[in-house]
C-alpha cells in the first residue's frame, strides 16, 4: 500500500489536524467527535447547513465548509458514515435560531446514522438525501440511488441560499429542487486502497474500466475494456442526459470531477469532449465546474454532473463562497 | 454443544461481549475480504472498533443487570461505529435491552425473546426481508431456531447454540443470493456468489455467544 | 496505460480547449502555437507576467493565469518546453507597455527556448529562472537546481506586484527576492506515465519511494524503503530547513503539494506534520498553501516549499487573485 | 562505405533531411527508452515531430541551396520541438546553414565545416564540454574524424561516413559517463550506465546522412 500515512487508523484524525493548520481563518476542527465547523459559526440567524460522511471523499465536505457553503461537516471513518452523536455535535455548534439542513448522501449508513441525529435533535432539523447516480438503475431492488457528484453543488447552492438569509423552508425546498434536477455517473480506471484494508477495493485488469462505479470502491454494475476518452464520455453522458432528461435548449451546469488520480490535464481534455457533445445536443452549458471534487480516495476515473439550471440557481451559484476548496 | 439449564448472569453478558470482540478481531481481515468484495472493504474495521469500544466501556462502568450491559453495548455501538452496521446492530442491542427488562438473569426464554427483539429492530431500521443478502439471512433463521430451542425447554446456551448454527446455516446461504439491501445490492446480479459480511459477523458473534455461555457452565 | 485520452499527440491540444470551455470569464486560449491568456489581456501599463513550460504539471501553469497573478501561459507538448515562437506569441499578445517578466524553471529547455525568445522580443522583456530544488545538491556537476514548488509562489507574488502596478524593475527585484528565499523537496511513491511513451517513467518497487525527484517522471537522487507520513515529511523538510537556513523566529510560508494522485487525506496529513516539525523549530508558519498545484501527471507523491516571508511579501500573497486554481 | 568526390546539392541535402526523418522516426521508440532511463521519455518524441515537420517545410518551400536548406531546418526544429534537443539541434542547424553560404553544391571540406561550425554552436548555447555526456560526446569526434576526412581529400560521403563512425563510438561511449548537463544531471551517479539520447540521436543522423549520401552517388 503506497500511502503517505503513520497508523491507518489515525488517518482521518490526523489529516483533520493538518487540514485545520492549513486553514484558521475559513474553519475550526473539534475532535472526538471530529466536526469542522466554520470559523464564525453559528452565523446568527442563519440556517446552519451541514453535511458529512465517510471520509476518503475530500475535498467533499470539509472542504466546503465556509461562508456561502456549508456551515460544519462531519467525516466518519474512511468510507464509513459518521455516528450520530458526531452529527449532533455538528448541529450543537451551529444552529443558530435558523434551524439545521442536513445533507446525506443516499448510502444506508449516512442515512440511519443522520436519521438518528434527527430524531434525538432538539432543534428544528430538515433533511435531504441525495440521490443522483444513475448508474444504478433499478432503485426498487436496491438501496437506491446513491448520492455522488451532484452533492457539491446542492451544497454550493443551499449554502448560498442559507448565506443570504433564507429560512429553513425555502432552503430546504431548493435543496429538494436541485436534488430532483441533478444527475451524475462516473467511472474507474483503478480502485482506490482504503488504508485499514491494505489492498486495492478491486482488481481491474491493465485494459479494464469499471463502469458506473461509486464513490467508496464498490466496484461497479459492469467492466468493459477500456475506452478512447471520446468513448469513455459518451458512456457517461448518455445516460446522464437520458435520464432526466435533459432536452434541447435546457440550461445546465456540467460538473467534471475527477475521482482522485485522474489529472487535470485528462480531466479537461474530458470536459472539452463533454461540452461538444452537450452542444451537439443543443443543451447550453452555462456554468461549469471542472475539478476532483467528489474523490474516492487515489482512485483514477472521472464522473460527469449535470444540474438542470433556472435563474434563481444560476444566481445563487455566482454568490460569493470562501472555501478551502470552493472559492469565488 | 452442551446445554444447561443455568440463567445468564449480568456477568456472563459481560463475558460474552467480550468473547465477541475477541472474535471480530481475530476475524477482522475475513470480514474486510468480503466487504471487499461487494462492499466498501470495512465490515471488520467497524466491527473491531465497535467492540473494542464496547468493551472499554462496559468494563469501566458496572452494569447491574444483563439488559443494563445490552444497554450500554447498544449505545456505544452507536457512537462508535458509523457505516449501516453501526445503527443496525446498535438497534439490535437496544431492542434486546428492552426487550429482557431489568431481570438479573436470563433464561432461554428471554434470550431468544431479546435475539427476536433485535431482529424487530433491525428490520424497523433497515426495512430488508429475508432473501435481500443481508445480516437478517443469518438473524431470521437464528430467532426461528432460538424460538423452538427455548419452547422446547432449553438454556441460554441451548437457544444460544441453536440460533448460531441456523445463523451460520443463513449467512452461508446468502452466497447465491443477489443482494437487495445495503451497498452490496449496486452491484446486481454480479453480488451473487460472495458471502454477505453482515450475516457472516451475525453467525459469527452468535457463535461466539454461545460458546462462551456452553463454557462458563 | 491508463488514461482518459484520445490520440496522445493530441493530448495537449484537446486539454487546453477544454479548459478554455470550462473557464470563459477567466482566460482565452489560443492555439498553433499554443497560449493561455488572460480574457482581459493585454492590460495596460501593467507588466505581463508570463509563465510556461512542459504541460503535465496542471494546473501549472495555465490555471494560474488570471487577475494577480499570469498574463499568460506557455503550454509545451507533455514534459517538454514550449518553443520561442510559443514565448513570442503570448508576449505578443500581454504586453501593454510595461514589458514583460517571464518566469523560467531552471530546465536546459525552458531556459534555451524562453533564453531565445527573449532575444527576439522587441519590448522590454526580463526573465527570472526559478530553482528552487534542493534536492539537486551539486549545481557545479549538474544542469543546476530545477525549478519545482517555488514557482507557484513566485508567479503568485510577482502576479501581484504586476497588478498592483509595480514596474518591471520592481517586478524583477521581487522575482529575484523570492526566488532566493523559497526552497522545495519532493518525493515520489509512484512514477507517471508519459502519455506518448505509455509506461511508467521509472519502475519503483511496491515498497519503495524515491526521493529528490523532479516533476518530470526523471527518477529522483536515490530510492529508499516507503516510511510513515512522519519519516516521509522529515526527509523533505529538513533538507529545505538547512539550505536556506529557515532559522528560529523566521516567518515563512508552507507549501505542502501534492504530486497529481496522492489524495488531500494524505497531504492534509502531511502538512500536520509538517507545520508541527516547523513548530518544534521555531518557525513560524504564517500562510499556507495546500493541495495539487505543480503536479507530474498521475504521479504519487508530495514536495514541501518553504518562502522566508517578508512584509511586503505577505502582503502581496494576501492580495486577491482569481485564477482556475488560486481564487480568494 | 563507398567514397566519391562528387559534390553535395540541394537535393541532395533534402534527401539526407528526409532520410533523417526517416530514421528518427524508425528509432522513436529507442530513442524515448533512453531518455526514460535518465530522462524524461520525451527525445524520441520530440525528434520525430522535428524532423516530420522539417521534412514538411522543406518540401512545401523550394530552397535554392544546401544553405537555406539547412536553415528551413533550422527554424522549423527551433519553432516545433521545444525542450533542450529543440534549441540545440536548430543551433547547429542555424551555424552548419551560415557556414555553408550560398554554395550550391558542399564538398567533403564544406561538409566538414559545417559540422564543426554546427558544434560550435550547441557548445555556445549548452555549455557542454566533452565528457559531459550530452549530444556534444557523438559530435566532438564527429568533427574531429570529418576535418580529417576532409584533409586527406575526401568528398562529402566519405567525410560524413567518418563522422558517422566516429559519431557511434562517441555515443556508445556515453555509456559509462556521469552526466554533467541536461537532466541526466540529476541522476548523478546514477546517470551511469545508460547512453545519452541526445548523443544517441546525433550519431544516427550522421549515419543516415551518410548512408543517404554515399547510396545516391
Ligand atoms: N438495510 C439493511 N438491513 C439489514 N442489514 C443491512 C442493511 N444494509 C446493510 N446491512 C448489513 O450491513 C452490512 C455492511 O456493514 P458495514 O460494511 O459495516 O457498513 P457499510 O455498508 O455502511 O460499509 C451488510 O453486509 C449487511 O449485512
Ligand atoms: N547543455 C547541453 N548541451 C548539449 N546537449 C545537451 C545539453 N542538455 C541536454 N542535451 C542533450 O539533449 C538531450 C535531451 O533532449 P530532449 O530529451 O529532447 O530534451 P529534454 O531534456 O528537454 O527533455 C540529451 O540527451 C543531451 O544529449
Ligand atoms: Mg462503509
Ligand atoms: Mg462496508
Ligand atoms: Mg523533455
Ligand atoms: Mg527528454
Amino acid at each position: 500500500m503506497k500511502k503517505i500515512v503513520n497508523e491507518p487508523a489515525d488517518v482521518v484524525a490526523e489529516s483533520l489536524r493538518g487540514m485545520a493548520a492549513a486553514h484558521p481563518q475559513l474553519l475550526r476542527v473539534r475532535t472526538d467527535p471530529a466536526v469542522v465547523v466554520r470559523a464564525d459559526a453559528p452565523v446568527r440567524d442563519r440556517v446552519a447547513v451541514v453535511s458529512g460522511g465517510g471520509s476518503g471523499h475530500e475535498p467533499l465536505h470539509a472542504g466546503f465548509v465556509g461562508k456561502g457553503m456549508l456551515a460544519a461537516a462531519v467525516p466518519g471513518p474512511v468510507f464509513t458514515s459518521p455516528t450520530p452523536d458526531a452529527v449532533q455535535a455538528a448541529i450543537g455548534e451551529t444552529e443558530a435560531g435558523a434551524g439545521v439542513l442536513l445533507v446525506v448522501k443516499n448510502y444506508t449508513g449516512d442515512v440511519l446514522n443522520f436519521e438518528t441525529a434527527a430524531e434525538l435533535a432538539e432543534v428544528d432539523v430538515r433533511t435531504v438525501v441525495v440521490q443522483d447516480d444513475v448508474a444504478v438503475e433499478d432503485s426498487t431492488n436496491t438501496a437506491g440511488r446513491r448520492g455522488v457528484g451532484g452533492t457539491v453543488l446542492l451544497e454550493r447552492i443551499v449554502g448560498a441560499a442559507a448565506e443570504r438569509g433564507h429560512d429553513l423552508d425555502r432552503c430546504h425546498e431548493l435543496a429538494e429542487r436541485v436534488g430532483s434536477r441533478v444527475r451524475s455517473m462516473g467511472v474507474a480506471l483503478t480502485a482506490p486502497t482504503v488504508p485499514h484494508a491494505g489492498e486495492p477495493s478491486f482488481d481491474l485488469g491493465a485494459d479494464e474500466m469499471e463502469i458506473g462505479i461509486g464513490i467508496h470502491g464498490e466496484p461497479g454494475r459492469r467492466r468493459a475494456p477500456l475506452e478512447s476518452a471520446e468513448g469513455i464520455v459518451r458512456r457517461l453522458l448518455d445516460p446522464v442526459i437520458e435520464d432526466l432528461p435533459f432536452d434541447e435548449g435546457d440550461e445546465v451546469l456540467l460538473f467534471t470531477n475527477s475521482m482522485g488520480a485522474t489529472p487535470l490535464i485528462e480531466l479537461y481534455l474530458a470536459h472539452g469532449i463533454a461540452e461538444r457533445m452537450l452542444a451537439e445536443r443543443g443543451i447550453r452549458v452555462r456554468r461549469r465546474l471542472v475539478g476532483p471534487y467528489v474523490t474516492s480516495l487515489e482512485m483514477q476515473g472521472m464522473s460527469l454532473t449535470l444540474l438542470k439550471l433556472d435563474d434563481e440557481l444560476t444566481e445563487l451559484w455566482d454568490t460569493p463562497v470562501r472555501t478551502p476548496a470552493l472559492s469565488w | 454443544m452442551g446445554d444447561s439449564m443455568g440463567g445468564c448472569s449480568t456477568r456472563d453478558v459481560i463475558a460474552a461481549v467480550r468473547a465477541g470482540s475477541e472474535a471480530v478481531t481475530e476475524h477482522r481481515d475475513e470480514l474486510v475480504r468480503l466487504d471487499r468484495e461487494i462492499g466498501d472493504a470495512d465490515h471488520g474495521e467497524n466491527m473491531e472498533r465497535g467492540f473494542r469500544a464496547a468493551v472499554s466501556q462496559v468494563e469501566s462502568a458496572p452494569s447491574e443487570t444483563p439488559g443494563a450491559v445490552l444497554k450500554l453495548v447498544a449505545t456505544t455501538l452507536i457512537s462508535s461505529v458509523g457505516g449501516a452496521s453501526g445503527p443496525l446492530y446498535g438497534t439490535a442491542f437496544l431492542r434486546a435491552a428492552s426487550a429482557v427488562g431489568d431481570v438479573t438473569e436470563l433464561d432461554g426464554t428471554a434470550v431468544a425473546a431479546a435475539l427476536q427483539a433485535g431482529m424487530e429492530g433491525v428490520t424497523a431500521r433497515g426495512k430488508a426481508v429475508v432473501g435481500d443478502k443481508t445480516m437478517i439471512d443469518a438473524l431470521s433463521p437464528a430467532v426461528d431456531a432460538a424460538k423452538s430451542a427455548a419452547g422446547s425447554g432449553h438454556g441460554p446456551s441451548g437457544v444460544l447454540a441453536a440460533a448460531a448454527e441456523a445463523a451460520h446455516t443463513g449467512a452461508r446461504n446468502t452466497e447465491e443470493l443477489v443482494a437487495r439491501k445495503g451497498r452490496a445490492s449496486y452491484l446486481g446480479e454480479r453480488s451473487a456468489g460472495h458471502v454477505d459480511p453482515g450475516a457472516r459477523s451475525t453467525a459469527l458473534l452468535l457463535g461466539t455467544f454461545a460458546e462462551t455461555t456452553g463454557v462458563r457452565r
